[in-house]
């Protein structure tokens, strides 16, 4: 197992470096510069691009940025004055882990357990209704969901804030409008997986040595069932927890998906960059857990990658 | 912040929701879009007022002399910043030195360029010193202008004119203006906390020298991403004062007392490319033209746009008259289809036929996609021709529209100034912002002369005939219409300005009624 | 008073769309302490109606019973149509029961063990399900009765994950668990299927010992009528789901009623007889060798820590072209993994394996529920090898297939099913007809008969002769039944802790044993027929009657020395020499022997022949 | 031909979940393909007399700000969105279960390699793939496709990879390997039927995923050209005026439900087919 993490630790950094280069050069694939604002002029912005190096040669900026990457520095943004990228990421990243964590979590609990209920449930009441229920949480695009939660609950309602983090409350519709579309994917596929296991012998075994079914549910058929739905949660954890810019927009919260998107369309390349270095960062991180989480729960992969 | 509505009248603060954050607060650093509300914040010399009065403000007053090229303010001796040190001269001296560095990617250091050695300084030809400003004494202030500008009142609303204070601005981007401790304020209010991209809090500044009159203890702004939740946010009571929202918003809250609409003197119009085969036909563009049905689309695209047939922004004021600009001659030309499709066919394009498809580009934001849509089907209709609709990204329309690849493109022009030049000087030979290939002589001598014309009426004169050779003549424009700013505030909080150039709102001399 | 007492069991199973109920008014009584033998064809409803008992069967199996008590409690599973309440009741109740008063252990021991939850942990849970202790004690309580079982070291074997066992590991694994809760009735599915003859022996024993100890009663389901004849005093028979007949077990042996068990007792005594010599089986010559293994070895990691266990140890023997190698061996001993390697499923760590034959190795697995992708009817699971290897059309593949199930005694109509829906010894029937159906040139046998009962046996048996005359198939044919070996195979192969430690003509070598091992095992082997008659008294309170006169060999293979004989610590008749070093293979004449005993002898008679081979116990050991 | 039809057919209706879930879906297909063609209105004809109109006979589900019929707009818009859904759905399919199924069955260095380009590709937020390319290429169905194939794939990739690795240890693979199969085959017969569960939920969530993807473009600003529209800029579009009309933003997200229900249905429908699981238990 140790031998199977510093392989797979030394491989996601060679990912890491291959990510670098890859986002470097796709960023200035894009038209547009980012001085070419609605206002300035063309001396303005020839001698602000002088001023910040986009003149050189493109594989010296490479060097230069991959030095300073090195050094932790992801440069300053380009269109955010005095601002380096470290602080934006800083800024935006609390806000949207924050917001993104709970929604992994909410998502992967209630998912699990609505999984388990819809896998389980002798009602076939409560299997339609779960099974609907997961088609209307995958079926509404998560902003059209948040546009609605904050014109109902805040706006007609006016139970919950719709605007900021500044209090507890205000977690409560930004996490809900994320957690939604994870949650009813988590939800099929455990039931899709248990509905498997169950077929297996060993549950019945289990049975028959008189576990609880409670335990027999939890010891040995969420391991085997966990296996797809952790494949699941690790991509979606990594998506949510470099933030969502609709959701952010439309619930005001200060998070990096918001600040990805608008330095996409500001053309703030040193941003760009930064964030996405610092969101894959986040996703092979992410991933690495996963796979090693993946390993060490199927017993055939850790043994073989020892 | 707090939740407005829980807050009692007697209170005296509000919350205000602006656009997200760009740029800082620094009058002399990038693009001041957050500086806009900050404004509060800082005194100009002098300012006009709703009615177009002059106020003095960091000034107590100020001469000319007759050629209009040498301006001398004199500041007020009383004033001082929000942390007790004088305002002196050198505290204006010091933005404009700060803002002429091209680095300092000030998107208003152009307008700097009518002092004298201004533009030599941007560009890197003179020295900072040799700028024309200079300082006899530390409450006077001396500007040498290039050549006569009777507009330059006008100018000293941008941003670039108001003064940071010497002790800490040292440099652009280094993060002073957002930091409390030093960013300091001459105006009725100062900055008590920052948070970026969530809030930052104004405090009143009790040192302000008219702090008398100025009512609010408090004002927070909070950033929006999104206009929709910015309404959103009115309603549930979480702001009191929300800006810049979408049209369909006057139509919800028609006949309320919270809808505030403020007149902006913004345009949007088409650049057609005269150096493309059709369009550098004047009869061709002018059917375009005579061929919209400006009411029908402004209807489509929402309560908050006017028809206009005009290039100066219908709500411009005319210097010294208390009417607007534009309503100073007749409209330069009217729409009619049947004259449009006559001119067509004159063209070589009877009903439509032969008529290349030409490509529309604008940015993919609503009313531009809806102005656009309209247009297509207004152009079908009327003149059996087809464009094709290119939707881009902001950045991208941007790019293309100054390298000259377009064919149609969306322009939008909100003056930063209150002057027509602001509008006329776009479309002479030499402006950054002429992009569709005009290269008329005719129209520069007249802008050109119009600009050095002290005379207010034959200024004014030449600017109409101006317009008219633009616009009613040679049709190097497709004007569509003007804007309007529509905003929520709630019905106790009263005394909110408008700042007259952009309809931006004023909360010097707001409260909150009892 | 009867401790289980069944009513009118009927099992329906939804898939079958004729009238024909797995199980038919089946009515028994289990007194305390009692072993209940159950025999009976296979396919003929034992299984079920034992998971019926318990409640265990799917869903989609219709149980009704008129009544079922234990101890005097109802344990009724309520009728079809019954409401969600009554059965959620029924489930309650049921929780009590399980494992704790009942315990079972079922048919298929990969299958029915987690296959990612380690072994050690299936056992605690059990020990602390029905039992208030800790982690630890219910470890070392776990580690206790893996050794009862038979199983050494069993910290190491606890870390491990169930298809790390060997087969017959697994299945004591599965007694353990049901023994943890310590029921007071036993339901044994099987229970020795995959031991071989010593290991069994052990179990058998140890399983008498305990319902002696505790006064636990045992229902024993097994196809196999010597394990039922040692241990039972009462048997039932059943055939098609219907019980034909109930007695005391020297009755059924001495005087069998129902056509059925007659034919049972004939065939169970014809396989005790020598073997009828297939004169018609014209082997290959020597030389002309399909398999040639030589030695190869195999080692796993052991349990997460940094030792291996050596599974295979420098094995090497030759197999011909229509010939049959009998492998058997203690359970544990690298069968089944030297069967992987001769497939090329494994790749050994060192040695040569050779196959000169066209097309693959076929194999039939030991567990063949396993070995069956559970998402495949079997009709394509048997199609399958024919659609890879033959070019024949689907009309013709479905032909072969047809005729493939009658021959190993399944209906056709069975194509359609899915592997969930047989019965243990059907599914081993279909692993068998999958590994024939391409007609492959050498078939490796991982245990093929174990489930079958022995009329089926027969004609499996018959089967596998009959395909090997007409296509010239060899066999590489691992079991535990000596009889079955015997009957097949020209040579057999004794192996013993991954090595081949004797081999030779199964005649010779089950007449004289030389190696101490073969003998040992020969020695445990069951005979026919219920032992010696009044020993097997009531309530099982005879002497263990394996231990008369039999040469027990105690401890386990796991136990290897480091060096010398790997036998040598169990050995009766171990020398010095065994312990340092170990014994090459000495041949003598047609057979293979690795002891230093044989070897001593060899040397000093150097023209040795094959009639003058002689066992080792003649020289005086 | 007209056999498979047959049997297809007949595979469908086995299954009461499979056979609504198509009927629902060819009914959708149906109307999206028929009601732009047929319809007296186009999708792009506007009616300045008669915007923002409710419903009536004349127009089913009533007019929009340009007085276009909400009608034809929101079926034509199923179909963009049909397309995008479909499209991205089987290349993103057939491209992550090949990836997922490789990586999982060969392991080692392979494995290695491509989950860590899969790493890669799924470590640049899919969203400037989506940009870049829309930029690159023209704002139409095809590049959306393309922009969210790019990055789309690598969820399902996962999931397939798990699974295999799961199940490529059990001995039914190896009896098949035994008996002459070849990668290939053990993959498609024998473990992804066995993954089935797992894979066909990731696979009917692919579709709604490059739906929303799509809306979410026109929400950024970089989706299908105007007057084009998919279901998510119809529902974007609407967005400025749900409070005033809250039924021309009702309609287009009615029909997406609709559609993504046809295509869950038919999702849990093979998925109990494949299983074998006739009943719904
Ligand atoms: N995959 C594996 N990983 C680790 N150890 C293994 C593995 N497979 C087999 N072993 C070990 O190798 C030894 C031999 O196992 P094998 O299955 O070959 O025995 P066997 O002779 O077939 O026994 P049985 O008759 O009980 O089936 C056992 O100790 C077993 O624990
Ligand atoms: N889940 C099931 N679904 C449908 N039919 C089944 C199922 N399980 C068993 N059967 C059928 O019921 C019959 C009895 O099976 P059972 O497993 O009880 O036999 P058995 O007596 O244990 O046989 P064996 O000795 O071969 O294990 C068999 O014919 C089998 O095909
Ligand atoms: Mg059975
Ligand atoms: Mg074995």
């Amino acid at each position: 197992m140790l031998r199977y993490t510093c392989k797979r630790l030394a491989t996601g950094l060679l990912a890491l470096y291959v990510l670098v280069t890859a986002a470097f050069f796709l960023t200035r694939m894009m038209p547009g510069s980012p001085f070419q604002g609605g206002d300035a002029t063309e001396a303005v912005t020839a001698a602000v691009e002088e001023a910040y190096g986009l003149k050189e040669p493109l594989w010296r900026q490479y060097g230069t940025y991959l030095g300073n990457l090195l050094k932790g520095d992801l440069g300053i943004s380009y269109k955010k004055p005095g601002v380096t990228v470290r602080q934006v990421i800083g800024r935006g990243w609390p806000a949207t882990a924050l917001v993104g964590f709970l929604a992994v979590v909410t998502a992967a609990l209630f998912g699990t357990l609505l999984g388990i209920w819809q896998a389980l449930s002798k009602r076939r009441t409560v299997r339609g209704s779960i099974f609907l229920g997961t088609l209307l949480g995958a079926g509404i695009p998560n902003f059209v969901l948040a546009l609605l939660l904050a014109l109902g609950f805040g706006v007609k309602l006016k139970l919950l804030p719709i605007a900021g983090l500044t209090e507890p409350a205000g977690y409560i519709l930004p996490v809900f409008s994320l957690a939604v579309y994870p949650t009813a994917v988590i939800t099929k596929t455990m039931c899709h997986a248990l509905e498997d296991e169950l077929e297996k012998e060993y549950v019945k075994m289990a049975r028959a040595k008189g576990l609880k079914w409670r335990r027999t549910v939890v010891g040995h058929m969420l391991k085997n069932a966990w296996i797809p739905v952790l494949n699941y949660i690790g991509p979606a954890a990594a998506f949510l927890l470099t933030g969502s810019f609709a959701v952010e927009s439309i619930f005001t919260i200060p998070g990096l998906g918001r600040e990805f998107v608008n330095s996409i369309a500001n053309r703030d390349y040193t941003l760009i960059l930064g964030l996405t270095v610092f969101m894959g960062v986040v996703v092979i991180g992410v991933n690495l857990v996963t796979d090693l989480l993946c390993a060490w729960l199927n017993p055939a992969v850790r043994r073989a990658c020892r | 912040a707090e939740k407005g509505q829980e807050k009692t009248a007697g209170e005296q603060e509000i919350t205000v929701a602006v656009n997200s954050e760009t740029g800082g607060l620094d009058p002399a650093g990038m693009i001041a879009l957050t500086y806009l509300s900050y404004s509060a914040a800082l005194d100009e010399l002098v300012a006009f007022d709703e009615k177009g009065e002059l106020v003095y403000r960091a000034a107590e007053s100020y001469e000319v002399n007759e050629t209009s090229d040498i301006w001398t303010f004199h500041l007020r001796k009383d004033a001082v910043w929000s942390d007790g040190t004088p305002v002196t001269a050198a505290d204006f001296i010091n933005t404009m030195a700060r803002a002429l560095k091209p680095e300092s990617g000030n998107g208003y250091a152009n307008y700097l360029f009518p002092i004298r050695n201004g533009e030599a300084i941007y560009n890197g030809e003179a020295d900072v010193e040799s700028l024309g400003v200079t300082a006899p004494d530390a409450y006077t202030l001396v500007f040498e202008l290039e050549k006569p500008c009777v507009y330059f009142l006008d100018l000293l609303r941008l941003p670039v004119y108001t003064p940071s204070c010497v002790k800490y601005a040292d440099k652009v981007g280094s993060g002073w203006d957002k930091e409390p401790q030093t960013s300091v304020a001459n105006g009725p209010f100062y900055l008590e906390e920052y948070v970026p991209e969530q809030y930052f809090v104004l405090k009143k500044n009790e040192k302000y020298w008219n702090a008398d009159a100025v009512k609010l203890s408090r004002i927070t702004y909070r950033f929006f991403h999104d206009q929709q939740s910015m309404a959103n946010a009115y309603e549930t009571g979480e702001v009191d004062v929300a800006t810049a929202l979408p049209g369909a918003v006057m139509e919800l809250y028609e006949g309320k007392e919270d809808l505030v609409v403020t007149d902006t003197i913004a345009t949007r119009y088409i650049y057609p490319n005269l150096e493309v085969k059709p369009l550098d036909d004047v009869r061709v563009r002018r059917a375009l033209n005579l061929a919209v049905d400006r009411k029908e689309l402004c209807e489509m695209v929402g309560k908050d746009t006017e028809p206009t047939v005009n290039f100066v922004a219908k709500y411009m004021k005319d210097k010294g008259a208390d009417t607007y600009f534009t309503e100073g001659a007749e409209p330069p030309f009217e729409e009619n289809v049947a004259e449009a499709k006559r001119l067509l066919a004159e063209a070589g394009y009877p009903d439509g036929e032969g008529f290349p498809v030409l490509t529309y580009n604008y940015p993919s934001l609503e009313m531009d996609s809806d102005t656009a849509q309209v247009l297509k089907e207004q152009w079908k209709k009327n003149l059996n021709i087809d464009i094709e609709l290119k939707a881009q990204e902001l950045q991208v329309n941007y790019t293309e529209r100054r390298a000259g690849n377009f064919e149609l493109c969306r322009m939008n022009w909100t003056a930063d100034f209150a002057d027509p030049y602001t509008y006329l000087s776009m479309l002479l030979s030499y402006s950054t912002y002429n992009c569709s290939g005009v290269r008329d002589a005719d129209y520069d001598a007249i802008v050109e002369q119009s600009d050095g014309e002290t005379d207010r009426e034959a200024r004014a004169r030449l600017m109409h005939e101006a317009e008219q050779l633009a616009v009613g003549e040679e049709f190097y424009i497709i004007p569509l219409y003007t804007m309007k700013s529509c905003n929520l505030i709630r019905p106790a909080v009263k005394g909110v300005g408008q700042i007259p150039a952009t309809g931006a709102l004023d909360y010097r001399g707001a409260y909150r009624a009892e | 008073m009867s401790l289980l007492c069944v009513k009118d069991l009927h099992v329906q199973f939804h898939e079958r769309e004729q009238e024909e109920e797995a199980v038919r008014r089946l009515s028994f009584t289990v007194r305390p302490g009692e072993v209940l033998g159950v025999v009976g064809e296979s396919g003929s409803g034992k299984s079920t109606a034992m998971q019926a008992i318990l409640g265990l069967l799917p869903e989609r199996a219709q149980v009704s019973c008129r009544q079922i008590t234990l101890d005097g409690a109802d344990i009724t599973p309520p009728p079809p149509g019954a409401d969600r309440r009554s059965r959620r009741m029924y489930e309650r109740k049921m929780e009590g029961v399980r494992g704790c008063r009942i315990g079972m252990v079922f048919q298929e021991p990969l299958s029915s063990l987690n296959p990612s939850v380690k072994v050690g942990r299936q056992i605690t849970e059990t020990i602390r399900a029905h039992r208030k202790c800790s982690k630890k004690a219910a470890k070392e309580r776990a580690a206790e009765l893996l050794g009862m079982v038979g199983i050494l070291e069993g910290e190491m074997r606890m870390r491990q994950y169930p298809f790390e066992l060997s087969g017959g590991m697994r299945q004591r694994v599965a007694l353990a668990i049901a023994l943890a809760g310590e029921p007071r009735l036993l339901i044994a599915d099987e229970p020795t299927t995959a031991l071989d003859v010593t290991v069994q022996a052990q179990i058998l024993d140890f399983l008498k010992r305990i319902a002696e100890e505790t006064g636990m009663a045992m229902i024993l389901v097994s196809h196999d009528l010597r394990v039922i004849a040692a241990l039972c005093r009462r048997m039932l028979v059943l055939k098609d789901g219907v019980l034909v007949e109930e007695g005391t077990a020297e009755q059924m042996f001495q005087n069998p009623k129902h056509e059925y068990t007659r034919e049972l007792v004939r065939h169970g005594a014809r396989l005790d007889e020598p073997p009828k010599f297939v004169e018609n089986v014209e082997y290959g010559k020597a030389g002309d060798s399909l398999l040639a293994v030589d030695a190869v070895s195999r080692a796993f990691s052991r349990g997460g820590s940094g030792r291996r266990i050596e599974a295979v140890r420098r094995v090497s023997f030759q197999i011909g072209r229509g010939e049959t190698l009998g492998l058997v061996g203690e359970s544990g001993c690298g069968k089944s993994t030297l069967a992987s390697l001769v497939t090329g499923m494994l790749s050994p760590d060192g040695g040569t394996v050779q196959y000169h034959g066209e097309g693959r190795v076929q194999m039939v697995f030991q567990d063949p529920y396993a070995s069956l992708n559970p998402r495949m009817t079997v009709g394509d699971a048997l199609a399958e090898p024919l659609m890879l290897n033959t070019d024949m059309s689907k009309e013709e593949r479905s032909q072969r297939v047809r005729e493939m199930l009658l021959m190993t005694g399944l209906r056709p109509e069975d194509a359609a099913k899915y592997p969930q829906a047989f019965s243990g010894g059907q599914r081993q029937r279909i692993c068998i007809a999958r590994a024939l159906i391409a007609e492959p040139r050498l078939v490796v046998c991982d245990e093929p008969v174990t489930s079958l009962d022995v009329t089926v046996q027969a004609q499996i048996l018959e089967l596998l002769e009959r395909v090997q005359r007409e296509r010239q198939i060899s066999y590489l044919f691992i079991s535990h039944d000596l009889q079955v070996v015997r009957r097949l195979s020209r040579r057999v192969g004794i192996m013993y802790a991954g090595s081949i430690v004797e081999s030779g003509e199964p005649e010779t070598v089950y007449k004289e044993p030389w190696h101490p091992y073969t003998r040992a095992l020969l020695a445990a082997a069951l005979t026919h027929g219920p032992q010696r008659g009044g020993q097997c008294n009531g309530s099982m309170h005879s002497t263990g009657m394996y231990s008369a006169g039999m040469h027990r060999i105690k401890g386990q293979a796991a136990d290897l020395p480091e060096r010398g004989c790997p036998f040598a610590p169990r050995c009766a008749y171990a020398m010095e020499r065994c312990g340092r070093e170990m014994p090459e293979m000495y041949r003598i004449g047609a057979r293979e022997v690795a002891c230093f005993l044989v070897h001593r002898k060899a040397a000093s008679q150097p023209h040795i022949g094959a009639q003058s081979a002689q066992a080792p116990h003649e020289y005086g050991i | 031909m007209r056999r498979w039809i047959r049997k297809g057919w007949a595979w469908c209706l086995g299954n009461p979940l499979l056979a609504s879930g198509t009927f629902l879906f060819a009914l959708c297909l149906l109307l999206a393909v028929l009601v732009p063609v047929c319809a007296p209105y186009s999708y792009a004809e506007q009616n300045a007399g008669f915007r923002n109109a409710g419903s009536s006979v004349s127009h089913l589900f009533g007019t929009d700000k340009f007085g276009r019929d909400i009608f034809v707009r929101v079926w034509y818009g199923a179909g963009i969105s049909l397309l995008v859904g479909m499209g991205s759905c089987l290349i993103c399919g057939v491209t992550g279960t090949l990836w997922g199924s490789v990586a999982g069955y060969r392991g080692g260095r392979l494995d290695m390699l491509l989950m860590r380009i899969a790493d890669v590709i799924d470590a640049v937020p899919s969203l400037l793939y989506v940009i870049l390319i829309m930029l690159a290429f023209e704002a139409n169905a095809g590049s959306v496709v393309l922009g969210i194939c790019i990055s789309g794939w690598t969820g399902l990739a996962r999931v397939v990879r798990g699974e295999i690795q799961r199940l490529k240890m059990q001995e039914f693979c190896t009896a098949a390997r035994l008996a002459g199969a070849r990668t290939g085959r053990i993959l498609c017969a024998h473990l992804l039927p066995n993954a089935a569960g797992p894979i066909i939920v990731n696979l009917t969530f692919l579709a709604p995923k490059a739906i929303f993807t799509e809306a979410f473009l026109s929400f950024v600003g970089v989706g299908i050209a105007a007057p084009a529209a998919s279901l998510g800029t119809l529902i974007q579009d609407a967005r400025s005026q749900m409070l005033l009309y809250p039924s021309q933003m009702l309609y287009p997200i009615l029909v997406l439900c609709v559609l993504l229900l046809s295509l869950h249905l038919i999702g849990e429908g093979v998925e109990r087919r494949v299983a074998g699981r006739k009943k719904t238990r």
